[in-house]
């Protein structure tokens, strides 16, 4: 089918893609005049909101010295960490609630705790448990991460129609099978909107655990800088956590834009 | 006095607590008011206090002294009109058993502190300086705000803490066995060993250059509410109570108090000396020791600690030498950038010098 | 005998309302070389039945043996097809056909081989990388018949494996299954609403009545194999067609 | 239907139907036995961990005196007004980007920047605008809860078989029939799952909004605690939080439990 | 003449494929009375036909007229049943039925009512409360079919309306149709892949070619009215049947 090409489609749908792509940029680049804007019309004072351009000078000279990498490079760290322990537990006892719903009666009273408990009530146990290093900010990160990936797997795999799954019993599929070839893909598009989710709640998590206790770390520098007044470095920070999520949050937009790419084919 | 109250909001740091008395005693004692104010008080954290100072969102603020070095050192226009407490209250906790008065035996030790910024770290590197130490000496651990379980279950050496709280905190864990092997503690406070700027009444540059005369009253005001503090912590206990909830308020102890704050304002009406008032303060502490247990005690014995943090002869001033020892340990922290902080303009004593 | 019903029955309970019976009892032996066909009127559990001989629904009361062992989950032996097309929206159309061949552990380029192969057969030849979405009705279910020969089962039920298509394609699948089953007799229980098409292929004709679904007419379809299609202007073929007719039309005994 | 209730089916459904609302509260015992067998066995600190007594007697104290229920309701109605606006803004921009997902590219930046930039970064602004009052921490909870909202509305109503859609435009439904009887109902379960992560995440919220600046809620009640380092009173006001997430939670699963009835029936 | 098409086209274009020619060209005109039924392969672009029609689908050339005016959008006259039974799993039969009353803003009890007459004509008196789900096929496709004579259209576009249907079930439905049509004379364009059907119903059988799908034959049935089952075995019927038998079996033109 690939060989068959027509050419007149091509230039449509490349345009689309690049528009597609180029979208977020141009949402940025308004914001970043609307910024200036603000600034130069002196709406919010510069004490607050510094402009632009004493903002792009306290970034590069973050990025110059080295620290604002180091920094990012900690919190990503933590992120992904914490994404992954989050997200496989999310997954795996997503699953095993959605096939046995009586279970999700008895695990909801801990599962919402461990998500509704605010992290300063137990700061003292992380850092004595899991000292002031990284791991306790992998722990809130998996902690916050958890939960959506839990009830949108859930959601998702009870969503299955229960005739496709009389298919796969009747090929006496494997339970790996079945969840491999069936579960999996028709839950995908719930999955990947809770990955949404945690991605972005992946940044809080980390940060937040910073706050507690840390030397290192997007969240310990922007303590630090706003202790020092330093709102544009304040700010520098909080942009680079936003460019950490966008880009997690990106990533997962792609891998469904990627699996899901069978049901762009049925909106002719 | 104006015949319209003004309303006038006060940011605090933190939470409602008995350590900000000298408010509680100015709202409930009327000494705003007779200055023509309503004051109504707000916590927020130290630098949203500055900014909000800074930006005219409100009058006046309670902040540390290194914050207003900071902050104007980004281009923030406050001013500091009255130093609250005149000892800075930040200190070492350890347990006495490992004697660390001589400030050199902390090389190589774990101290734990909240994270590097604030007053504990401004203090800790007054005191590791004034030992010639530098960071690199010590075990430097970033444990948040949880220095007594921390060091209690002896994950550090010592911990960089206010000393009118926390010590008192660790030593009652100790004395119910809940902090290992340590059985008494011991502060090395920073005061003991620098002075430096602490807890202080802060204004907009805008507002002095506007409304002088209205900071005086204020400042006059908290003066007199800050005196009548430290002179009756039982009546300010008492006025304290209607502002945080949570205080101990079981009705023999609040009767106690009463009759204490009664008896105490007689004996305030014989015109005391500073000292006699002082020792009327333990002899107090000591009274209520003997009727009721540290858990009840807890929060008026910090007031009391906290109370020695202010007294002074004449409240309020602020030299330019405690000022000058805060700018040093910030530049060295490396937290000043080039350009030198004037430090003159960050305070200013005039309207403390002019009340009476 | 390979297939047995034992007095088969089944009723349906939803939670909030009386359980509603849907088929039987029925009784029913079935050779191991024979080509059932059952016919009834829509709703009468002829799915229910097919279902519960898949090994999918366990029967409310009876049960049903295959080679003399109780039949209570899907065997190896036996393939199913169902009513509607069932095809997975993400797979195209040769990974769909492929499926059985992917779980059983075939290599890709041998699967997509056996299955391609298939396509012509089914009328698909274009089709191999089209996704379910983009397919009419009738190829639809070409594709999950597909789907079952690729399984080569002993036993083929199939819930009414024609019944989007056109006279024409039907008849040509028809024969194409009387071919494939003419090699190596399997046992073929085959659910459909036509009577033609039933008395042309089947070797009994099975008659259900109204729901629940009692055995009406076991009609032996003795005509000569192998059939072709002007077998339906035979007045034997309009015969028996009359027949099953007749008995659909009988009240429920 | 009704009337025709088969009695054997009946004490079956009653005991799981009491067994399901029961399971919940059969863990909870069985954590605080757990917890007293913590503390009996000194496991754990008393310091970082108050035996179930200390902190009933701590309970009842908090709630004799009335603070408790006061600092809850204040956290409540933070959370109740902030979930009703992110909520519902996140169901309406959720539906709109669904219709055309070039938005979501412009505006996933935006979105996401919303959702990951810590609160003291813009605590300062959150104060000048808002107050030290309320309205602050409804604004935390709005935007924190307005994601998981956002993207599973999405991706419910994206799910959506255009085979069902063509039958709406046929039958010349209105855009809110469409919504109102289609998109909805079909988008339900994920949007549900969205309001579970939502609900919890309320509770963060508005603790965190108290975190910055409050004297009344359930944050700064265990900020107030924890200063005082009384334990046992941080413990009941996380416990405290717990509850009022947990009750969301419940409550938006049995909505779940009640609309998607229908998804029960198919189970046989 | 009420509806008209004009060299009516459509190619479906996937992503990442050529497009792929599924219908036409083809001209039609139908008559404000007429039942016409539409027979083809399987895949010849019957559907995509019955879709354009109804103004779910926008050809890629040519176009449609009602009574004069072009078909851009579904219109209030024009009521479709789809191939598929297209139910809302989430209502009972009874709302599913009632759904198009209940969008036109019918009160509850009216549109209840209106639906539940309906059932015994559909044979679903007992399944008024049952969910989709809980059908088997025929059931679902009556109900589909049910949904589509409580909007009473002007312009009446089946589908395979009787595909899932047992010959008895179908015949019954089918002249419950012609009884409906009879009152007051509606158009009616349906798909069938039963010739027997066509001719049984029909005003005229159009006949499609392999996709994509060319007019091969347009047959008129002149049998007089009213038609009764006995007709089947009329020569007259016969001979039409094989006429339209043969148009299938004929090359594409
Ligand atoms: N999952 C289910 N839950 C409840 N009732 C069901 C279910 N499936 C089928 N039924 C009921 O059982 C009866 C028989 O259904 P079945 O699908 O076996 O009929 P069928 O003979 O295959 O009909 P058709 O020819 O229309 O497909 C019907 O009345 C139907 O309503
Ligand atoms: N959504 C779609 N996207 C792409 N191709 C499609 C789509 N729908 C149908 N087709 C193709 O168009 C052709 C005609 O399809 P259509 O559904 O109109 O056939 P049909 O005559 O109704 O067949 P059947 O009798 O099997 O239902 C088929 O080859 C099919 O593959
Ligand atoms: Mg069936
Ligand atoms: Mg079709």
């Amino acid at each position: 089918m690939q060989s068959q090409q027509n050419p007149e489609l091509r230039p449509a749908r490349f345009r689309r893609k690049w528009l597609r792509m180029l979208a977020p940029l141009g949402t940025i680049l308004l914001l970043i005049v609307l910024w200036q804007l603000i600034a130069s019309l002196g709406l919010i004072s510069p004490i607050l909101l510094p402009p632009p351009v004493a903002v792009a000078s306290a970034l590069s000279k973050a990025l110059a010295d080295g620290s604002l990498l180091k920094h990012a490079a900690t919190t990503l760290e933590e992120m992904l960490v914490g994404l992954c322990i989050g997200v496989g537990f999310g997954l795996t006892l997503g699953y095993v609630i959605a096939k046995a719903p009586l279970l999700e009666n008895l695990l909801s009273p801990l599962i919402v705790a461990l998500q509704s408990t605010p992290i300063v009530a137990y700061a003292p146990l992380l850092v004595i448990w899991f000292g002031t290093g990284v791991t306790g900010k992998v722990i809130t990160t998996a902690i916050i991460v958890f939960f959506p990936t839990l009830v949108n797997t859930v959601a998702g795999i009870r969503s299955l129609e229960s005739s496709l799954n009389d298919l796969f019993r009747s090929l006496r599929a494997s339970r790996w099978q079945t969840f491999r070839h069936l579960e999996l893909p028709a839950a995908l598009p719930v999955i990947l909107a809770g990955l949404k989710t945690s991605s972005t709640l992946a940044v809080i998590g980390a940060v937040v655990g910073e706050f507690v206790s840390a030397r290192y770390g997007l969240g310990a520098l922007v303590i630090a800088a706003r202790s020092r007044y330093d709102t544009p470095l304040v700010i520098v920070s909080a942009l680079t956590m936003t460019t950490l999520a966008l880009t997690l949050y990106s990533l997962v937009a792609y891998i469904e834009w990627r699996v899901l790419a069978w049901r762009r084919r049925s909106t002719t | 006095a104006q015949d319209q109250p003004l309303d006038e909001r006060i940011l605090l740091t933190f939470v409602p607590n008995v350590q900000f008395a000298p408010f509680y005693v100015g709202i409930e004692a009327g000494y705003f008011a007779e200055a023509g104010f309503a004051v109504s008080l707000d916590h927020l954290q130290e630098p949203e206090v500055l900014d909000l100072v800074a930006v005219g969102q409100a009058n006046y603020g309670v902040v540390s002294g290194e914050q207003v070095i900071l902050a104007r050192s980004q281009n923030r226009d406050v001013v500091y009109v009255f130093e609250w407490f005149q000892q800075y209250p930040v200190g070492l906790v350890y347990d006495r058993a490992l004697d660390l008065s001589d400030l050199g035996e902390l090389r190589d030790k774990t101290i734990g502190i909240p994270g590097r910024f604030g007053a504990s770290y401004s203090g800790l590197t007054a005191l590791l300086h004034d030992a010639n130490l530098t960071e690199t000496d010590i075990e430097v651990s970033e444990i948040g705000f949880n220095a007594p379980e921390v060091f209690c279950l002896g994950l550090v050496d010592a911990a960089v803490v206010y000393i009118n709280n926390e010590p008192l905190q660790i030593q009652q864990l100790a004395n119910a066995g809940d902090c290992g092997d340590v059985q008494a503690v011991a502060t090395t406070s920073v005061a003991s060993q620098v002075d430096l700027v602490s807890n202080g009444l802060i204004i907009s540059r805008a507002l002095l250059d506007d409304d002088p005369a209205a900071v005086q009253r204020m400042v006059g005001a908290f003066a007199k509410a800050l005196r009548a503090t430290i002179d009756n912590p039982a009546a300010a206990y008492m006025a304290s109570l209607a502002h945080v909830e949570s205080l101990p308020r079981e009705i023999s102890f609040l009767e106690a108090l009463e009759a204490a704050a009664e008896a105490q304002s007689d004996f305030l009406s014989e015109l005391p000396s500073r000292a006699e008032v002082a020792d009327s303060r333990v002899e107090l502490a000591n009274q209520l020791k003997s009727h009721f247990g540290s858990g009840t005690l807890a929060q008026f014995t910090i007031l009391l600690n906290t109370i020695e943090l202010w007294d002074a002869d004449q409240l309020g001033i602020s030299d330019l030498a405690s000022w000058q020892a805060m700018h040093d340990t910030l530049q060295r922290m490396g937290f000043l950038g080039e350009s030198p902080v004037e430090l003159s303009d960050a305070f200013s004593n005039q309207f403390v010098v002019a009340i009476e | 005998m390979t297939i047995r019903l034992h007095a088969l029955q089944h009723s349906y309970s939803a939670v909030d309302s009386a359980p509603l019976p849907a088929l039987g009892p029925i009784s029913l032996e079935i050779a191991a070389d024979e080509f059932i066909c059952l016919v009834g009127p829509s709703g009468c559990g002829k799915s229910t039945l097919v279902r519960i001989v898949a090994g999918l629904l366990a029967p409310s009361a009876g049960h049903v043996t295959y080679m003399g062992a109780p039949i209570t989950a899907p065997l190896d032996d036996i393939a199913i097809m169902f009513q509607a097309a069932n095809l997975l929206p993400w797979r195209t159309v040769l990974d769909n056909i492929a499926l059985p061949l992917e779980l059983a552990g075939m290599p890709l380029p041998k699967r997509h081989q056996i299955a391609r192969d298939l396509l012509p057969q089914l009328g698909l030849q274009q089709f191999e990388r089209a996704y379910p979405t983009e397919l009419s009705g009738g190829m639809a279910q070409r594709a999950a018949l597909g789907r079952v020969i690729v399984q080569a089962p002993q036993v083929w039920l199939l819930d009414e494996p024609f019944g989007a298509l056109d006279a024409l394609t039907r008849e040509k699948l028809s024969l194409e299954l009387l071919r494939l089953r003419a090699r190596s007799r399997q046992t073929i229980l085959m659910v459909t609403h036509d009577i033609a098409e039933a008395v042309l292929l089947a070797d009994r004709v099975i008659v259900l009545s109204q729901r629940p679904g009692k055995l009406v007419a076991d009609i032996a379809i003795d005509l000569p194999r192998p059939r072709q299609p002007d077998l339906l202007y035979n007045s034997d073929f309009l015969r028996l067609a009359k027949r099953v007719r007749a008995a659909i039309e009988l009240p429920a005994q």
